[in-house]
């Protein structure tokens, strides 16, 4: 196979995803070709190599995503871009987050497993709006009673946080064990009441080695 | 005043008249109460902030810069209850997780009061480690929430690019059909019309059927045609049978006519259709 | 103005066009920049040029309309890009269906006949698909009121149905088995089933473990 016709299958993938406008998978990039013509997996996956380095220096990029490939805004153009449109990106509540963020982690999940861990009602509105971006879905209903539905998170959850898969998230600080932490307690119990904690410093050396600083690197990437 | 006092930050800055200082565990805690003091209009926001009893929690131990593993529960207590009655004392409407939350608070500074037993009731857990297990569960997933809201996502910080498309051909695939399908749909019909009892289509040989729409094709349009024409040689005598059997048959359908003009003269063939 | 700032200006217009979704205007790419950095028109039509330079070879090209410029997938590779918005093909109807089948097995034959044999009306929809899609044609018109088509099979449809003549379709006798054929299958299978099903037994803590996992990563890739 030569440059030239390289070149072509490149300039062709990129004229697909423009006008896709969403991430193409491997797939359906290779199945823009008649069977005559179609490019193997790897000539694809060369393709799509090219077409990233052909895109530096310029507005746009080519990103993996879970459904495939997308070419997209360079973030670092973001600001800029964004004046072409009038309202102001989304801004989510906390109480989302923090309900997509267990759903993410801990799917499958029901509403009364995400509101025994954060300690409030979840509301219906939250959940809709979840489901209505596509972020989550019902992917079945606990076996016990009332059957509550489980939720996970869905492709387009990761495409639109740029991820590939879960396993790209951010991982997640560690939870000290529920034993250990009832032995330290014990211990620090003794020392308040054997003290009647003037200075509660008296367990003071050992929690600090222990301090909560960030358990595990958040780094994005 | 009540524009400073949409955060708790903000309403110490303003440093109202001091609440009476407490001691609480012999530490001089004299930040604490200017924490409190929150304006009580600005109550209802304030606990608007709050993601529920854990998160005002959490904020409250932060304030303290207390582990969330060595909490001082006695004090996050007396300010948790201090919120509660505020709140309650302007009757503003308080979820009832709040209420739950003061209860086990209660709950575990009553403990601590009592010698502890040598139980070894494994059932019965320690209300203060429970405490502590789901603040730090709460923590790791609000912290997970922050982490989200950070990761660069579309619309705001990256917006998928696309091209106006030029003229595109317009095609409209066909389905497939197996051959499976047309059997299943036409035993479908024959049975609904019982055909299969008359023997009337089964005795049809097909090659024939197909050569009487080869014949009608052929006399398309009002014109006469020879009779040996419609025969191919090369066809072998059984080539020759099934035209002449479907020529018989386009006869008998009257879909034909066949002209002699005289005996022996040349026949010719013409569709009936046509005159 | 140096060649770097320039370039600069080049990738965030191209951020902005291929965002958009639609022309926008000399005016409105300049008003992307805040005042202090906004380019000069001459500039900002300097870019655009360079612009259009820079997409020769790849997927697509800017042009130039009435309401101001826009990025356009290039136009040779309409061929290419229009699969992927090609429509689903669906399926034929079973009234479709039947009657292709009678016009095999009886042709030539009229719509008339056809709707004899079926009992109901055939759509003139129907009629219109099978000829557009060449599988059949008019061969001729029966000489009675009305002068009705007769309809007949193509070398198209011999074609697709791997077929040399029609005398190589099934024989209607065949048609009538194939009710039993079909029970027949489906006892064969479940004999199958049952000889398999020793072994499966085995397997069936490893293979029930499985078959309850995949829940969670559903949405991994």
């Amino acid at each position: 196979m030569n440059e030239e016709h390289l070149a072509r299958i490149q300039a062709i993938a990129e004229a697909a995803l423009l006008a896709a406008g969403k991430p193409l998978s491997l797939e359906q990039l290779r199945e823009l070709f008649g069977e005559d013509e179609r490019p193997a997996r790897q000539v694809m996956e060369h393709v799509l190599m090219m077409l990233e380095q052909s895109c530096e220096g310029r507005g746009f990029e080519l990103r993996k995503v879970a459904s495939g490939y997308r070419l997209q805004v360079r973030e670092e153009f973001a600001p800029w871009v964004g004046r072409l449109f009038e309202e102001k990106p989304q801004r989510y509540s906390r109480a989302l987050l923090e309900t997509l963020a267990l759903i993410a982690y801990r799917q499958p999940i029901t509403r009364g497993e995400i509101e025994d861990i954060r300690g409030v009602t979840v509301s219906s509105n939250i959940i809709r709006t979840l489901l209505e971006r596509e972020w989550v879905r019902v992917v079945g209903h606990r076996d016990v009673p009332g059957r509550p539905a489980m939720y996970a998170t869905t492709r387009q959850f990761l495409d639109y946080f740029n991820l590939t898969g879960l396993d790209e998230l951010p991982p997640l600080s560690e939870v000290r064990d529920l034993e250990e932490i009832g032995r330290e307690i014990e211990q620090n119990m003794q020392g308040e009441i054997k003290f009647d904690s003037p200075d509660g410093s008296g367990a003071s050396p050992d929690s600090e080695a222990e301090s909560e600083a960030p358990e595990s690197d958040q780094t994005l990437h | 005043m009540t524009e400073d006092t949409r955060e708790p930050e903000a309403a110490q800055a303003t440093t109202p008249e001091q609440v009476p200082l407490a001691l609480v565990s012999g530490k001089p805690l004299v930040d604490i109460p200017k924490d409190l003091y929150i304006p009580p209009d600005a109550l209802a926001v304030f606990l608007e902030a709050f993601e529920g009893p854990l998160d005002l929690l959490l904020y409250l131990i932060r304030r303290q810069n207390m582990n969330i593993l060595d909490i001082d529960v006695s004090e996050i207590t007396r300010q948790y209850m201090d919120y509660i009655g505020a709140v309650e004392a302007m009757r503003f409407e308080l979820a009832a997780e709040y209420l739950v939350m003061a209860a086990t608070l209660a709950e575990i500074k009553s403990r601590m009061l009592l010698p502890r037993q040598e139980s070894d009731d494994e059932e019965d857990i320690d209300p203060r480690a429970e405490l502590i297990r789901r603040l730090q569960q709460y923590e790791r997933f609000k912290k997970a929430a922050e982490d989200i809201d950070e990761i660069p996502r579309m619309e705001r910080d990256t917006f998928a690019a696309s091209a106006a498309l030029p003229k595109l051909p317009s095609s409209q695939p066909h389905p497939d059909v197996d051959m499976k399908e047309l059997l299943l749909a036409l035993q479908g019909v024959l049975q609904r019309a019982d055909l299969f009892t008359s023997h009337h289509v089964e005795k049809e040989r097909l090659s024939t059927r197909e050569r009487m729409s080869h014949i009608l094709s052929v006399l398309q349009g009002d014109r006469f045609v020879t009779f040996e024409s419609l025969f191919t040689l090369e066809e072998g005598r059984l080539g020759v049978v099934v035209t002449f059997l479907a020529t018989l048959e386009l006869v008998k359908e009257q879909l034909i006519e066949i002209v002699q003009a005289e005996v022996l003269g040349p026949i010719h063939v013409r569709a009936r259709a046509a005159s």
